[in-house]
């Protein structure tokens, strides 16, 4: 260095890096504490946890109020006056027997002392005595074996015998002086007590406001709890932490391998299992099912299940996006994008279930639940998708059944050929609620040229199926039978036709009418179809024209069939159908359709050849069987040809699993990318994938358009997400015993044969009750079968009904079950009632004579003298051989068959409170009303009485059939 | 059926329980239901079962009109009532079965009340009810088989019950209102009524009757006084 | 008072082997500072005004290096919380992000990483237009080139950590690159010529692949490989070469400029 | 108006134009005074915030830049653009004292020294705390991307590497993994460590210049942000689905083809010229491959070392020229087959699959 040449001093300008060097230390720690405070203190949740802290010390404070308001008026205040009154009388009272008290004290005292002494002098003297006795055994031994001295051994004996005696007085000393201090002890405990009694009554009833006291106190919290919160000091310790439920055997797929579920959507959802926030703005409602859900007593306790494992979600998140919520509308979506700045995260497979398909999630572990408690959506969605023959095309495992459509092997015998074309380009002008969806004209087919090509599709399906179905001989209405159309009305509208068929439109619209009571077609516009004979043959006896339909024989007679038959026929089809002529076949466009098909098996040329050797009829007949196979028309129908096809249409079996990718959503783009947006979007317009693109008409999407109400549309959306992939371990799974195995296989065939339509069981179905208004009318709640009947007459009963309730109109109808499926029935109906002893008895020998003849006493036949004190049974049931004044269809069910048919447990139970087992009976309560008894020995009564109907029917019974 | 279903509503709406407090200032009701025009002409029912009791026709009582339209059996109450005299849980209405008729006809009764029913008939006779509109099966089916049998029945459910005998009585009918606060009456046979102890304010009068459906009138209540309620008049609706 | 306690203080045997020389505001002191610091081992006492100047350097290496050591103890601390198998990475950084206090490091680390390979190129690049490589520079040039190599692949190894799609997919594309490798890769030119009689020596089993994921695919064995890389054998690779680096900067004459 | 320079743009980003575009523009601007002024920095960054304040409106694009992982790339951009101006706008300043008989700026600063402290170590002080500042910003603003758990089942579409691998992932679509992801990789890193043992011009040695080594700066310049950067940019911003090419404005949509039939050297040989089948012979079947690759690796150097570059050959000697040569046809390689399968739609000039032997 040369010292001498002037040398800067420094490079920089050193204030100027002093103020950059402020500046960006600032910078640096203005970011830094940005980070600690807005990334680890202002989290969400904990906005969230601190707001529901402050509400709950509301609630809470609103409650104290309450409780105190409680406690100074009503009854509550009277009582609780009374105990302060009695309470001030015990406490006056035990001042003045202070001295008393003071005494007993001192007593108590030196009780204590005696005892003290005589225990401790008993106790010496019993170890005196317990150490000489040794000695003495020792020192008699010895002698004994012939040393020592006997005296000496007297000696011992005297003073062992002084010490025992010494040790009895100590022991009776000492057991004295514990009698006295018990005696005073007890004493003192009862001058007390009468004050503890009053202060545990006040303490009883303010007990609620001394626990909201204490809840208030931890809620307040005060310095600690700020400081335990604060930032940067809140990883330590803090009150509002993290909420979460890991999930051990609920587990979540990741790919290679599960890992448990962690929850945490309580974090937030502070009130989710807790009652009380019913009202509450999210995101601290309640729960809307505790009942069934989250709280300890539900069967699905929050710790044992968490909420991603139905909801999905994000589980491990606790931020509004990450979670994964996802709207229920569009209307949600926009609110949540201005208040929680929501998107949705595409790279989350599992997005939360909008809440109209939450009940999509039940099926993981309750898959063979036909219908399921709770799960109303789901449900409507299983039976839409079963009615509608979805798993015709679409293969669902477990979903197998006689095909929904009619079969069309009779076609020829039954309609015109003018009648299906229309019908088959568009059913809905026909009846608008058929289950028969739209194949033709829709959104990817309405252009010019495919309008045309539809006309000349139809007319090829329409001629296949004349050219292959065979025409049976009608069974005609019997000559000179007229029917009177009035009384046809009233039929269809008693009998139960109504359980399964809708005629026109009901009153209150679609909406107000379920599933099941669409079961059946719509019964307007036979007219159109076909012939009045064919509707007469038809419903008396539906299995001649189809072996496997599920139409049930009503047992009409001829002229109530006539009348009916004249009704149906006079209804008119749905306004305009059949007002437009069908166009003329093109002929051109045939043959090129035809020459289109034929090239999908050979070359163009071949084709070309092979077309020029066809007639019309052979086109014809080519292209509709070709067509009915593209369509898959077969899924539905069984049309001659088709008998071994396969389905169409995708698997679903685990369509509510499938990645989101693999959806296409062709060129639309309004559309959210979601499962259940493709879902519902696809059922309102099967054929908007297609919208924009160009595509040959094979190529096209061929799924037809089903006439669903937006309400079916989203359960059946719920019953497809329902079709999920998720292994649910058995620990979590419902685990089903034999009864509920047997109840799930028989509602199986209760659902397939519509047996809800009318009646109601268990919480679900009896929607025919609807159309009555007295409700004793309604067809019986069967949910109490199998405790009630014997399975032998069930047996026959579901074979070949009889009437059993004369007073109805409605009529149980022939099924004709086969063997096995009436077992099943059977096996249901008892696993219900969860019936163990199968095959009851009751041995007649058993009953003695007097309990026989106070039965028939309470029985009551009129005439006998001691009618007037009876029960008067006769005055509605039949029984024996007497019958009531009044005309059949007020009787009560025939009591000769009560032997046959009920269970002898059963008829006490029934007796006790029918109207609990069946509500809405007529029978009345003649033993108990409700707890109370009504009658001096109802038990006894009850047994006998039953033991009296085991001896009915032996003279014959009386023929209750109308 | 739709007619019978709206007092229900009216009835069912306020869903807050009742509270009983001694009323100051209580002011009280009093008027008059008249019908105007001629009430149609009653049904006579043939009878076919125990005639030797029933006797061999039953006259319905669906109409009873006194001098100058004074029409009885008219069910009159305040609607939704939150607070206001306490419940007197001892009274207890009175339902009998004579000469296979109810007795009364209409009557009215407050949740928590009982209701005594007897069996005045030498027959076999059940007491039915069906809540109109309500869905919810019966809420009483009790049998009285033997003459002078009584049976006393708490009332739980508030709603309008119609009274049923399935014992082949086809015609025996009788309404029973249930109201969950105290202020109602049936009007008599002069048409009167009163109601006590209202606490001041403003109310909707209700009317109810078995084929006119309701009206309703609104009147105010001032402490201590004597409200006249015009007169309410009922018309025939076709 | 106040000012006896603070001459207490300063000169209490602490005070003094902490701070040895006082306020560097003479000459003597910033030599003496330079002379006793553990920066010396850096830097030399004086430097030629052009390579200090943010101008001409940058500052990129610096930067480099202090990203370096951000992501040091980023990454440690992520370490304390994430476990490296199929079962839990994954949820381990889902809860990096949701529960973790100070719940943003996984953020400065990748952003850190993001950020040094930038610095880095720009690093390199900038020594190349001044030249700096030049004789007598060439040895720490190769360094500098394997130090960039080692901070991309730093990065690389990072990048499969989350175990998510992303990683997993970037990843494989990355690795399947692996298998076209001559001679070494299986589906590589020349692979097939490496027999012993009848049997392959490289197949899917046995190239390059494998050994760099511990399987046939992006796997529990990729993961724990990439994880151990990423952590240990990386870093002190980088830190070795780091200190070579540093330590031929000086010898080579300091921060480069003309010699 | 918009909609047009939209398209415009769109039309300019497609990989042949933007290739295209990008070198002659940066050769254009090496040997260019007039952009490495300040007054041109002062354009170009107006033009890149002009360029920005357009496009983000744009719903795609805002899409891609915003997206936390892309961010660093888009910086990137930014950055390489500030460092390459500043750099040769030195190098420029420095040239231009040169030529008025001076020295470079650092060449005049080299005698001054400072102390370390606080000189260096102040400044590099208040950088490490400016960078922790930034990078806390950063991390609060940008959340790190995290996907669904990795799934070997669903492969992600486009599915890509690590950004700064992107260049070599572009160079897939023209040539071989062993080459794109093997070969070529090495040779950049062994062309990286070969620099100061074949750079022996020993002018330029610790200061920035442009006109003493012409060659290697703009040899590097165009490597750097051409094939290097530029590509990164291009797999980053324009590669979507299937790894088809997206405008920036163009939305990604998975259903967008791109009518590629690729054709073989030897097909266009034997087939389109000759008018015959391919032979059954591998070897014969790609000899004419062979021999152009051959050619292009072994004659065009020797020719080079005759011809253009006959100076630099007698500077370097054998050995470190061809080495020079061997990189610089390699470095080319990559543009050229760009060129050749946009214009004739050739896959691969060898076609050797049985040995995985393709380029």
């Amino acid at each position: 260095m040369k010292p001498k040449k002037a040398q800067p001093d420094h490079a920089y300008n050193i204030p100027r890096l002093n103020k950059i060097f402020f500046w960006s230390s600032l910078a640096a720690l203005l970011s830094i504490v940005w980070w600690v405070v807005d990334v680890d203190y202002d989290k969400p949740w904990k906005r969230y946890q601190r707001e529901f802290r402050s509400l709950s010390m509301e609630k809470v404070r609103a409650q104290l109020e309450r409780e105190q308001n409680r406690l100074a008026r009503g009854r509550r205040k009277q009582q609780l006056e009374e105990l302060h009154a009695q309470l001030t009388t015990a406490q006056d009272g035990l001042r003045q027997r202070r001295i008393e008290q003071e005494e007993a004290r001192a007593r108590f005292g030196d009780a204590e002392k005696r005892y003290y002494v005589a225990d401790q002098a008993n106790r010496f003297a019993r170890a005196v005595y317990d150490a000489y006795r040794y000695e003495f055994e020792t020192l008699r031994e010895h002698v004994e074996e012939g040393h020592g001295d006997h005296a000496q051994l007297e000696q011992a004996e005297e003073r062992l015998h002084e010490l025992d005696l010494e040790r009895q007085e100590t022991l009776v000393e000492f057991q004295e002086a514990t009698a006295e201090r018990d005696a005073v002890q007890a004493e003192l405990a009862a001058l007390t007590a009468a004050v503890d009694e009053v202060e545990s009554g006040i303490a009883t009833l303010e007990a609620e406001k001394t626990r909201l006291e204490g809840q208030l106190e931890s809620l307040e919290g005060g310095v600690v709890t700020t400081v335990r919160n604060s930032p940067m000091l809140d990883f330590i310790s803090p009150n509002i932490k993290i909420q979460q439920v890991v999930v051990e055997d609920l587990r979540f797929d990741v790919n290679f391998q599960t890992i448990p579920r962690v929850d945490r959507c309580h974090t937030c959802h502070q009130g989710i299992d807790k009652e009380g926030w019913e009202e509450a703005e999210q995101p601290f409602r309640s729960h809307p099912n505790l009942d069934l859900f989250l709280t300890s007593r539900s069967p699905h306790p929050i710790e044992d299940f968490g909420c991603s494992v139905c909801h999905s979600g994000w589980d491990r998140s606790v931020d509004f996006k990450y979670a994964a919520h996802y709207p229920r509308n569009a209307e949600q979506r926009e609110e949540w994008e201005q208040k929680y700045e929501w998107e949705t995260i595409h790279k989350w497979d599992h997005p939360m279930l909008p809440v109209q398909y939450a009940q999509a999630s039940c099926y993981k572990c309750h898959k063979d639940e036909v219908y399921l408690a709770g799960a109303p959506t789901l449900n409507m969605g299983r039976e839409t998708f079963e009615r509608v023959g979805c798993w015709g095309c679409h293969k669902v495992e477990g979903k197998i059944g006689p095909k929904v459509g009619p079969s069309l092997r009779v076609l020829a015998s039954k309609s015109d050929r003018d009648w299906v074309r229309r019908w088959v380009e568009d059913p809905w002008s026909f009846r608008p609620t058929t289950a028969m969806p739209r194949f033709f004209n829709l959104s990817n087919t309405s252009d010019e040229r495919s309008l045309a090509r539809n006309d000349v599709e139809v007319a090829a399906i329409t001629e296949y199926l004349f050219a292959r179905s065979e025409r049976r001989s009608v069974q005609r209405m019997p000559h000179g039978l007229r029917g009177d159309a009035l009384n046809g009305e009233q039929l269809v509208n008693a009998v139960g036709c109504k359980g399964c068929h809708l005629v026109g439109t009901p009153e209150g619209g679609l909406d107000s009418i379920t599933t099941r009571q669409r079961f059946g077609p719509n019964l307007i516009g036979l007219s159109e179809k076909t012939t009045s004979d064919w509707v007469y043959s038809w419903i008396r006896n539906p299995k001649h024209w189809n072996p496997d339909t599920r139409m049930p024989n009503l047992r009409l007679s001829a002229q109530e069939a006539a009348d009916i038959t004249t009704y149906l026929m006079g209804l008119a089809p749905a306004e305009g159908f059949g007002s437009e002529a069908l166009p003329d076949l093109n002929p051109q466009l045939r043959d090129e359709v035809t020459l289109e098909y034929l090239q999908n098996s050979m070359s163009r040329r071949v084709a070309e050849e092979t077309i020029a050797t066809m007639s019309n009829y052979d086109k014809m007949l080519f292209l509709g069987e070709k067509l009915i196979g593209r369509y898959g028309c077969y899924a539905c129908h069984d049309i001659p040809g088709f008998e071994t096809a396969e389905p169409i249409g995708v698997e679903l079996t685990t369509e509510g699993s499938k990645i989101i990718t693999r959806f296409d959503f062709g060129l639309i783009h309004d559309v959210p990318h979601t499962r259940w947006d493709w879902i519902e979007t696809k059922l309102h317009d099967p054929r908007i994938w297609d919208r924009g693109k160009v595509k040959d008409p094979q190529e096209k999407l061929r799924m037809p358009e089903f006439n669903l109400s937006d309400e079916q549309i989203t359960a059946v959306t719920t019953f497809v997400l329902s079709l999920v992939k998720d292994e649910i371990p058995a620990t979590k799974r419902k685990m089903y015993d034999a009864h509920e195995q047997a109840r799930n296989e028989g509602m199986r065939l209760v659902s397939n044969n519509n047996c809800m339509g009318c009646h109601q069981l268990m919480d679900f179905g009896g929607d025919f009750a609807q159309y009555v208004e007295d409700p004793s009318k309604a067809p019986p709640l069967i949910t109490p079968t199998g405790a009630k009947v014997q399975p032998e007459w069930l047996i026959e009963f579901l074979h070949a009904p009889t009437t059993i309730r004369p007073w109805l109109e409605v009529r149980m109808p022939s099924f004709h079950f086969e063997r096995e499926q009436i077992t099943t029935l059977v096996s249901m109906f008892q696993g219900i009632s969860r019936v163990d002893e199968r095959y009851p008895f009751l041995d007649r020998a058993s009953i003695t004579p007097a309990s026989l003849r106070r039965g028939r006493a309470l029985f009551g036949q009129k005439g006998t003298s001691n009618y007037a004190t009876s029960l008067k049974c006769n005055s509605c049931h039949p029984s024996g051989n007497v019958l009531p004044e009044s005309p059949p269809t007020q009787w009560g069910p025939d009591l000769n068959m009560a032997r046959e048919r009920l269970r002898p447990e059963w008829v006490p139970d029934w007796l006790r409170n029918p109207q609990a087992i069946q509500p809405g009976t007529r029978m009345p309560n003649f033993f108990y009303d409700e707890d109370t008894p009504l009658v001096e020995n109802p038990e006894q009564d009850l047994i006998d009485l039953r033991n009296f109907l085991w001896s009915l029917g032996d003279s014959g019974q009386v023929s209750s059939r109308r | 059926m739709l007619l019978s279903i709206l007092p229900l509503l009216l009835l069912a709406a306020p869903v807050w329980a009742y509270e009983g407090v001694e009323v100051e200032n209580a002011g009280s009701l009093t008027g008059r239901v008249r019908l105007e025009g001629q009430p149609p002409a009653a049904v006579v029912t043939e009878v076919h079962k125990n005639v030797s009791v029933c006797g061999t026709t039953v006259e319905d009582r669906t109409f009873v009109v006194g001098e100058g339209g004074a029409l009885a059996n008219v069910v009159v109450y305040l609607a939704a009532v939150g607070v206001g005299r306490p419940i007197d849980l001892e009274a207890i209405g009175e339902l009998d079965n004579r000469e296979c008729r109810f007795e009364p006809h209409v009557q009215s009764l407050t949740v928590g009340q009982k209701i005594e029913i007897k069996n005045s008939d030498p027959v076999l006779h059940n007491t039915r009810t069906e809540v109109l509109g309500g869905g919810i099966g019966n809420r009483i089916n009790l049998a009285m088989a033997r003459a002078g049998t009584t049976i006393r029945k708490p009332i739980r459910y508030p709603g309008i019950h119609r009274l049923r005998c399935d014992a082949g009585h086809t015609w025996m009918n009788a309404y029973l209102l249930v109201f969950e606060h105290p202020y109602h009456v049936v009007t008599g046979t002069d048409g009167t009524f009163e109601l006590d102890e209202v606490p001041p304010g403003e109310y909707t009068l209700m009317t109810w009757h078995e084929k006119l459906g309701t009206s309703e009138t609104k009147i105010g209540v001032k402490a201590g006084e004597l409200v006249e309620v015009p007169a309410i008049v009922l018309k025939q609706s076709q | 008072m106040l000012s006896r306690m603070w001459n207490g203080l300063i000169k209490s045997q602490v005070w003094n082997s902490f701070f040895r020389h006082g306020m560097p505001s003479t000459n003597r002191n910033r030599v003496l500072v330079m002379m006793s610091n553990v920066i010396l081992h850096l830097h030399p006492v004086k430097v030629r005004k052009s390579g200090v100047k943010l101008e001409f350097t940058w500052c990129m290496g610096g930067i480099s290096f202090f990203l370096f050591l951000v992501e040091t103890v980023t990454g440690v601390f992520l370490m304390f919380y994430y476990r490296p198998t199929i079962e839990f990475a994954y949820a381990d950084i889902v809860d990096l992000r949701e529960q973790i206090p100070l719940g943003m490091t996984r953020e400065l680390h990748r952003w850190g990483a993001h950020a040094m390979v930038i610095t880095v190129w720009l690093h390199m690049f900038r020594v190349f237009m001044t030249g700096s490589y030049k004789p007598p520079r060439e040895f720490n040039w190769n360094v500098g080139v394997i130090l960039l190599v080692l901070t991309l692949l730093l990065s690389f190894t990072g990048y499969l950590l989350p175990w998510d799609q992303l990683a997993m997919w970037a990843v494989t594309v990355g690795t399947n690159m692996a298998r076209a490798t001559p001679f070494v890769g299986h589906e590589g030119p020349g692979a097939a010529l490496l027999k012993l009689g009848d049997i392959s020596m490289v197949h899917a089993g046995s190239d390059i692949r494998f050994a760099l994921l511990g399987g046939r695919f992006v796997g529990a064995g990729a993961l724990l490989r990439f994880y151990v890389l990423h952590c240990i054998a990386f870093p002190l690779v980088v830190a070795l070469l780091l200190s070579v680096h540093f330590w031929r900067v000086r010898k080579d004459g300091g921060i480069s400029g003309p010699l | 108006m918009t909609e047009t320079i939209e398209a415009i743009i769109n039309w300019l980003a497609r990989p042949s134009i933007y290739v295209t575009v990008a070198t002659v523009l940066s050769f254009v601007m090496f040997f260019n005074r007039v952009f490495w002024t300040k007054r041109a920095g002062l354009v170009g960054l107006l033009l890149v915030i002009v360029f920005f304040a357009f496009s983000l409106r744009n719903d795609n694009f805002r899409g891609i830049v915003t997206y936390p992982d892309n961010v660093p790339i888009i910086s990137m951009l930014i950055i390489v653009f500030f460092f390459t101006w500043l750099s040769m706008f030195q190098a420029y300043r420095n040239d231009a004292r040169i030529q008025a008989g001076g020295r470079p700026v650092e060449a005049d600063e080299t005698h001054d020294k400072v102390f370390t402290w606080p000189d260096l170590v102040y400044p590099e002080f208040i950088a490490a705390i400016l960078c922790t500042a930034i990078l806390v910003v950063w991390a609060l603003g940008l959340p790190a991307p995290l996907e669904e758990p990795a799934n070997p089942n669903v492969t992600p579409n486009p599915s890509k590497a690590p950004w700064y691998f992107l260049g070599l992932q572009e160079m897939l679509v023209y040539y071989d993994p062993w080459l794109a992801g093997v070969v070529f990789p090495g040779f950049i890193i062994i062309g990286l460590m070969a620099i100061p043992y074949v750079d022996l011009n020993p002018k330029g040695n610790g200061y920035y210049t442009f006109a003493e080594r012409k060659f290697a700066v703009s040899f590097f310049l165009y490597g750097f942000i051409v094939l290097w950067c530029a590509l990164i940019i291009l797999g980053t911003i324009l590669r979507g689905p299937n790894w088809n090419f997206f405008g920036p404005y163009e939305q990604w949509d998975v259903h967008k083809l791109e009518a590629l039939v690729n054709v073989n050297l030897s097909e266009f040989f034997w087939v389109k010229a000759l008018n015959q089948g391919l032979p059954a012979n591998w070897l014969l079947r790609e000899l004419p491959g062979i021999v152009l690759v051959v050619a292009y690796l072994l004659i065009l150097p020797k020719l080079l070392a005759q011809t253009i570059m006959k100076k630099m050959y007698e500077q370097l000697g054998a050995a470190r020229f061809y080495l020079v040569a061997f990189l610089l046809i390699c470095t080319v390689a990559l543009p050229i087959k760009m060129y050749l399968r946009w214009l004739f739609n050739l896959k691969y000039i060898v076609a050797i699959p049985e040995f995985f032997f393709n380029i």
